[in-house]
């Protein structure tokens, strides 16, 4: 390994550089656009550019209608992927899922913003963009089928673990951009979070990291509104998430999280900029969470059924759908082979985890470290031997086990 | 000790008198009843409020209390404690939820570096009345971080109060002592029990409290089955499967004490001692992984302070040196009645 | 105890109001003004109201000549103090002493713009301010001499102890305030710490729920350049620590932490502004270290000459003597009167630091809680029988301990 | 068992062979050795650049390594192991340094819930090579908060390893294989052997170590002065009280072996275990509170693995369950001669 590149707390000049870079003021840069850039509207217009959001030192390309066809049918996937899970969880082969609903266009957008070689870090509720990502949808389960904490290798799709407590996952995102930037490779990683995890210390420690070290991060906060039973309204009175950004000298961007168009837009040119050394980002994606936060909770408990309703008018999906429609891209063709990708996809999950998996209570010593401790081998040990004498108490089926 | 008869006649009496109530009702009500007993006492965290907490603990009271003495944080667990540090200083009783044992991690340094010591520092002057309940323990199927027996990590840390419960009638009064207490207690619950329920009668629990019938349960182990060959000492989750094992032995012919330690700290050295050598023989039984453990921590003393009564070591059962397994594998984790009797066994009775 | 007042969560309501009355926008409330606030010179001269670095919405009123003067006294003290300390601590009476020379403007603002009733949260370098709030100041001392870990009652000045952990005391301060305000009380709080400790998780968390709670806690941090041997630079990449406010949606404040007219200026509007219920504060006072962190630090290693002696030129007595001679406020007498008034505080901590303190083994067990557990019983007696033991063997000398 | 000769050679032969070195620079010669033989090597934390730590330990590294390899982080623990965790599964091998004991309670979160589950979480496929260097316990009469004896939280919490050297020799051998190690260690070492000074040569330990001539310390005991009337079983800031409580009752007749433990994760119950069944007496010594401590494990697993060898129970010397206490008290804390002695009298010799 070779490290290369110059020494960290280089903050100032990188400010001033994007400064210079946008002609606007440090302040101007830093803060977000004051409402939030988006580009297709409710109804699946393309909206003029002078009505998106932006703001001088704020614009975004928009991606060519391949790109947002293609965004298009990730999104059918994971929609169905959402439903499927959630089926899944009702028919008792999953324990839990925390559903994306409603949030595909967040989903697709972090997993298509990346390219080989980028890291995503997610939480618990990105299944999505993790299967988008690449990594197989069973695999992507396992957590929430219970047959183990995680079922993917991080280093074979650059993800790291599905993270459940809350921010801790951000910090692991800026130590694998700081050493891909000692070791001078490009590398630029997505950390995700939810609108609850922004207040928790671990997140003001992970943005304040990137940003003196001047690290290629995106974070991306996805605001849907709730965590758990607690409204934005409880987790902060900054006037947007994206407003935090400006306490750590770095640009703030807001996005309709619900608008796949932008998501893209504003993602890839954050993407862009932390490759070419803006150092880190921060962008808000404003969504909702339409279901419950699992399958355990009972959101009618705290939320009426009009604020869903108002948001279900925003969908991603139909959004996106009407805009490729009238462009024509969108065929009935089209639409019928997205389908049955998504339907393929949900086919391989009910599939892969139909089954009891095979488990081997020896794995519970295994993997505690690269080698076993003699007391973890002893351990082992009693536990195959309690499960060996049982065996030969029981029925013959459990003597398979050991 | 004073809780022999009670706890048996509780657990036995399902039959007859009040109605089963469950542990998380009888948790709910020790809340409610505090709050009405006293109005410095305050209920927050995450998720409480409107919702009354992800397992409905504290249900109903943002309703009854309103919105200033039942109310939802920002999601920050250090804040969450550092905020009850300085609420407490001033004149309230926060009684505040960990949404889970391993989310209370992140404020670790506001438990052990103020919390525990800030009494000690200012020589008494400061007092802090605080509970932090703690839902912990698996045993419920639950995903990573929400299943770690944590209560090792208070139990060490000096300045520091442990309770767990492990009957519907202990959820009630330890709790009412905790919240009465004017030192800080971390309160363990043991997940898997909010739904067991028992028949008693939280009316009659209530009053004895409000008059202060019964002795205090704060550091005091209680006898919750009798025996005469071996003692078995649990805590929290493991009582029942140690009560489980202690009447499966009864059908072997043996007769095993089955002492619930209650509070970790302050410990109940006399009563687990005089059962220890009454019957010579001691299993500790505990959910936790095993080393460096609360159940070392007995072990140890039971050893230290019993040695000549004893016919056999004090032996072990707890989870083991491992990160809490996924669902499907909690089933080999657990302290199981089997193994505790596999344990019992090799006390060495040719002895 | 009777709760009162409205319930948390009101942060939009607060700042949409602070914006109606100073009539500017969010985001001008929040950002700190982009120089800082100075009002005397570094020559001691009062600066024209255009060149004090205000904007609109971020006006001070200077306190009056005598006020100044009274501060002038308290400045003359604290240095006093401070080499007294440093001086205590070679003669081997104090262990430790993290001294606060040049900070001095900063420790007697924060103890003067408080009133009866209010709380202070101060750390281990805020001695001063301690004993300007009042407490004695051989008390102040106990923990660095090493006789207990603080020797003052908190209540009976309403002061925290004085913390050590970082940035953890600001928590507390806020649960103090928001114990108060459900109490209806129309205490404020002043929370300080250091431009280091800006970077640990309870910083965020602490203003975080102080915003959302809509509390009358003042932020007071003293920039003074260093943590220990890390300057600024590497701490964060924002343009200044009072942008930090920003992602809390509160208003932050930039002042020269050298300058007790600015300080005093700044600080009385910011309690104001809080105890009316503006909700609370972010001040950031450019100050500087001019020692090293402790005795047992050496500041050669990790800053030049130079640069102290820059700083040297902003002395905030010097700055203050200069203005109250020329303002005639300052004859000879009184500044002579000033100095007897140092010295006998000086003499008070000599005298009181002088004997050895007497020390009771048994308080090892006696505060560990409300009242010892039978294990710290039986620990004590073991201790109590050891020292009976020794001291049956040793020097008639040591009886005494038991 | 391998060290005895070598240990006591070291600590005796001052007067010939190689020059007096002290632990702390045994522990910087350490990591510049390995930041020499592995440019994944990399060291950073508070204030350890330029300069050098408040201890000194990782003084000169960013001289000779650059600020890429050593440098200062903003002052905030959870981000500095959150960041150590993404460096290692990126290919690194991060060694960081908390400024003291109770300075990495901050950090508890990402220490528990991530660095030690990591590898357990993903079947192995992410293994995380990090040192997380701790100075730790008293006997410098420092402040509150900066004598902490931690070593407990760490050891109880699955998936960690933890070394706590004694000697200048373990110091250096120990922290090498510590960065060598795939898995997570939190190295603890003892604040109060730092300027402590013995005749090694740190040229033949690194030959010996790069030669890989020397077995791995890690889950190795060393006896350190054999003896066979009793054992006492100390690590870190105890081993030195041990050995001279050890040398003071040879002068009474007594002869003591001392087991210095090296490595608590993964614990050596062989070298322990033979020597208490060879004396049949054992004192555990450890500075650190004694309820649910890493002296309470020792103590539990002697007396379960050698209870027929004893004839006396498993005694422990152990800091009081207190805070920390203030500089002017902490000789009565700290566990001593005379109070190791004390308890080595009351081993019931007379039976
Ligand atoms: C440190 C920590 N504290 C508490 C929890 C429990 N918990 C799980 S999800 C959740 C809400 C998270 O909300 P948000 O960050 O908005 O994400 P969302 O679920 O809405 O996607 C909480 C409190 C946790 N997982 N980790
Ligand atoms: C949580 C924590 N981490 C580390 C330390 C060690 N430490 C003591 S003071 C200090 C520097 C603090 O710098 P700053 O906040 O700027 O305050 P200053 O000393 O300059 O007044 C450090 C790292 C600590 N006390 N607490
Ligand atoms: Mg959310
Ligand atoms: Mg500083």
């Amino acid at each position: 390994m070779t490290i290369s590149v110059s020494s960290p707390g280089g903050g100032e000049t990188s400010l001033a550089e994007a400064v210079k870079n946008f002609g606007i003021s440090i302040e101007d840069y830093m803060l977000p656009v004051h409402g939030q850039i988006q580009i297709l509207s409710e109804d699946g217009t393309m909206l003029p550019e002078d009505r998106r959001g932006s703001s001088p030192g704020h614009q975004y390309p928009v991606p060519p209608d391949e790109e947002l066809l293609a965004a298009y049918r990730r999104l059918v996937i994971g929609r169905r992927v959402n439903d499927q899970n959630s089926a899944l969880v009702r028919q008792g082969r999953l324990a839990v899922y925390p559903s994306s609903h409603g949030q595909e266009a967040c989903q697709v957008a972090s997993a298509l913003c990346l390219r080989d070689g980028d890291w995503m870090f997610p939480t618990y509720r990105d299944a999505v963009a993790v299967m988008t990502r690449g990594v197989d949808p069973v695999d992507v389960m396992t957590i929430f089928r219970g047959d183990w904490h995680g079922g993917y290798d991080p280093h074979a799709h650059q993800v790291g673990i599905q993270s459940t407590p809350l921010t801790t996952q951000l910090l692991h995102g800026v130590g694998v951009a700081h050493a891909a930037k000692l070791r001078g490779e490009d590398t630029v990683v997505l950390a995700m979070c939810g609108d609850g995890a922004t207040s928790e210390g671990d997140f003001h420690e992970a943005l304040n990291f990137a940003a003196v070290f001047q690290l290629p991060v995106v974070f991306f906060v996805q605001n849907n509104q709730y965590a758990i039973s607690v409204p934005l309204a409880h987790q902060t009175a900054a006037p947007s998430l994206a407003h935090k950004a400006v306490g750590y000298g770095m640009a703030g961007e807001r996005v309709d999280g619900n608008d796949i168009v932008a998501l893209l837009a504003v993602l890839d040119r954050a993407v862009t900029l932390a490759r070419a050394g803006s150092g880190p980002l921060l962008v808000e994606a404003n969504t909702y969470r339409m279901q419950a936060h699992t399958n355990a909770d009972d959101a009618t408990r705290y939320r009426n059924q009009a604020e869903v309703e108002a948001w279900a008018a925003k969908d991603p999906l139909n959004r996106m759908r009407h805009y490729l429609r009238a462009a024509g891209q969108l065929t009935d063709d089209v639409e019928a082979s997205f389908a049955r990708d998504a339907e393929e996809v949900a086919q391989h999950l009910r599939e892969g985890l139909s089954g009891e998996p095979e488990i081997d209570p020896q794995d519970l010593f295994r993997y505690v470290f690269t080698e076993p401790t003699p007391q973890l081998r002893e351990q082992a040990a009693f536990l195959a031997d309690e499960i060996a004498r049982s065996a030969d108490t029981a029925p013959a089926d459990l003597a398979k086990e050991h | 000790m004073t809780t022999v008869a009670e706890a048996a006649a509780a657990r036995a009496a399902a039959n007859a008198g009040p109605e089963p109530v469950t542990f998380a009702k009888a948790l709910t009500t020790a809340m409610a009843d505090a709050m009405r007993a006293d109005d410095g006492v305050v209920v927050f965290g995450e998720d409480v409020a409107t919702l009354g907490g992800v397992f409905r603990i504290t249900d109903g009271l943002q309703k009854e209390f309103g919105a200033q003495r039942c109310f939802d944080t920002p999601l920050a667990e250090s804040g969450i404690v550092g905020m009850a540090l300085g609420m407490a200083m001033n004149g309230l009783r926060p009684v505040i939820e960990m949404q889970f044992d391993a989310f209370a991690y992140p404020a670790f340094e506001q438990i052990a570096s103020h919390v525990a010591k800030m009494h000690n520092r200012t020589r008494g002057k400061v007092t802090l009345p605080l509970v932090i309940r703690v839902p912990y323990a698996g045993g419920i199927g639950g995903v990573e971080h929400h299943c770690d027996s944590s209560e090792a990590y208070y139990a060490h840390t000096p300045g520091l109060k442990v309770f767990t419960p492990s009957s519907v009638a202990d959820a009630y009064r330890l709790l009412r002592e905790a919240i009465a207490s004017d030192d800080p207690v971390v309160f363990m619950e043991p997940k898997k029990l909010y739904w067991s329920k028992e028949a008693v009668s939280l009316e009659t629990l209530r009053s004895e409290f409000d008059a202060g019938a019964t002795p205090r349960a704060e550091g005091r182990a209680a006898v919750v089955r009798p025996g005469t060959d071996a003692t078995i000492i649990a805590y929290g989750p493991a009582v029942p499967p140690a009560l489980a094992a202690a009447e499966a032995a009864a059908l072997e012919g043996r007769s095993v004490e089955v002492v619930d330690v209650r509070t970790i700290v302050p410990f109940d050295d006399e009563t687990v001692c005089a059962s220890v050598r009454k019957t010579g023989r001691a299993v500790v039984v505990a959910e936790a992984q095993g080393f460096a453990s609360v159940a070392s921590e007995i072990t140890a003393r039971v050893q230290e302070r019993c040695f000549h009564s004893l016919a056999a070591p004090v032996r072990r059962v707890t989870g083991f040196d491992i990160p809490f397994p996924a669902p499907k594998f909690e089933h080999w984790y657990l302290p199981g009645v089997d193994r505790i009797l596999d344990t019992l066994d090799e006390l060495q009775w040719e002895d």
